[in-house]
């Protein structure tokens, strides 16, 4: 299953809103080889209303690097035509974007698995911490990790 | 060595990187923590679930009982929750 | 994990295009409780250059209840904010789009598992048949059903 | 009772739909499967490999073994190469 010659994955850290659409078709656009586009999404929620913003603190350079790190597993692992990856950092409103995955391929699951297999090991490895804040006006706290992202990761 | 903390870590110890010369005694993750602590009250309380913070070296993730080596830049960290 | 009120899936059975970026920007907008979106997109593939296009029969009126039917399967077993499911019939180009699915979920399992079911089960029990045409300008004929899908819908 | 082919087995019946009237010993889908096999030489080629053909009562999935009941639609077809 592993593709001979692996795609180099297109990685961003930016503070900037971005266009899932144009990524996915910057991955097929022109091309006759995609069988399939898997595009994942990451919102802000407002928790129930609880929420005013999410506020994302990263490390610089290593968010990059340790992106690429990943995405260059699932390079070699499955056989993609593409893989874009956008993680944002700072404030972000509910409804906003956070983070975005495309995965092109032949074959459905390859770009299933290699988009499923990105966002588990952004949400546990990629060096990203959120803070709530609340419409009261104040910051509630860190986001606590959670198990289940752990339990996730480990299923690769 | 340049030293960089982040999320709560970063707030609880007040600063969010520092240049530190270590002493020749410190020589892995583990070390450098029992140093940091000893050092002042803000970073024993940082350090206080020693086991929760995560560590990177030269922009890597390591575990604590990696050798510090080399290594420009050490970065003490919670747990990650992006994405 | 169910969802206490399941979701209306829409469905679409149609010879027009669709706009993936359209289709799921309906299940976010203004909302706020939507943490993550996938889409998958299935495309026509030219096989290396050997196909002109696939022509997609279908059987109208079973098509939509089939996929209504394996629809109301993943709205009451992940708990999904929205479900949109678009196939399409007719003659595709290499290139074209063939079918979307779009699966919005508070979670990004229960999404990427919606999405990854519904096209396990649209691949195996939607009545479509795809027929080859070559660029040579032959029919090659009707593309045989794969055993590898009949093992991916088994793993529900 | 109204009778749906697709994809090869309609191109090899050579129709797409047809109404029959079906002797009351057809009670269910392997009999009419056999009744139209009989009928001629196009059915009997369109239903060699009986076992490969799908088969639908008022567009609903069914095995063989199905009882034809009341049904108003039969279809038979291919596996399905959606998606």
């Amino acid at each position: 299953m592993a593709n001979p010659v692996p795609v180099i994955a297109t990685i961003r850290v930016q503070s900037e809103d971005f266009d899932a659409t144009r990524e996915a078709e910057l991955l097929a656009k022109g091309r006759k080889d995609v069988g399939a586009l898997v595009t994942f999404t990451g919102l802000c929620r407002d928790e129930g209303g609880r929420l005013s913003a999410l506020e994302l603190e990263h490390y610089p350079g290593m968010a990059e690097a340790e992106i690429t790190r990943i995405a260059e597993q699932a390079c070699s692992r499955w056989p993609l035509t593409g893989l874009t990856v956008i993680h944002r950092f700072g404030k972000i409103a509910p409804g906003g974007n956070i983070v975005l995955v495309v995965a092109a391929s032949s074959h459905r699951r390859a770009a299933f698995e290699a988009a499923d297999f990105m966002m588990d090991f952004l949400k546990t490895r990629a060096p990203f911490w959120k803070k709530e804040h609340l419409l009261s006006g104040e910051s509630q706290g860190w986001v606590e990790a959670s198990d289940k992202d752990d339990t996730d990761a480990k299923r690769w | 060595m340049k030293i960089r903390y982040f999320a709560w870590v970063r707030e609880k110890v007040g600063v969010d990187k520092e240049t530190l010369d270590l002493p020749g005694s410190v020589t892995s993750v583990t070390h450098l923590i029992e140093f940091l602590k000893a050092r002042d009250e803000r970073y024993a309380t940082a350090f206080e679930e020693q086991d929760a913070i995560r560590v990177a070296l030269d922009q890597m993730h390591v575990e604590h009982d990696e050798p510090l080596g080399n290594v420009q830049e050490v970065a003490f960290f919670p747990p990650m929750t992006g994405g």
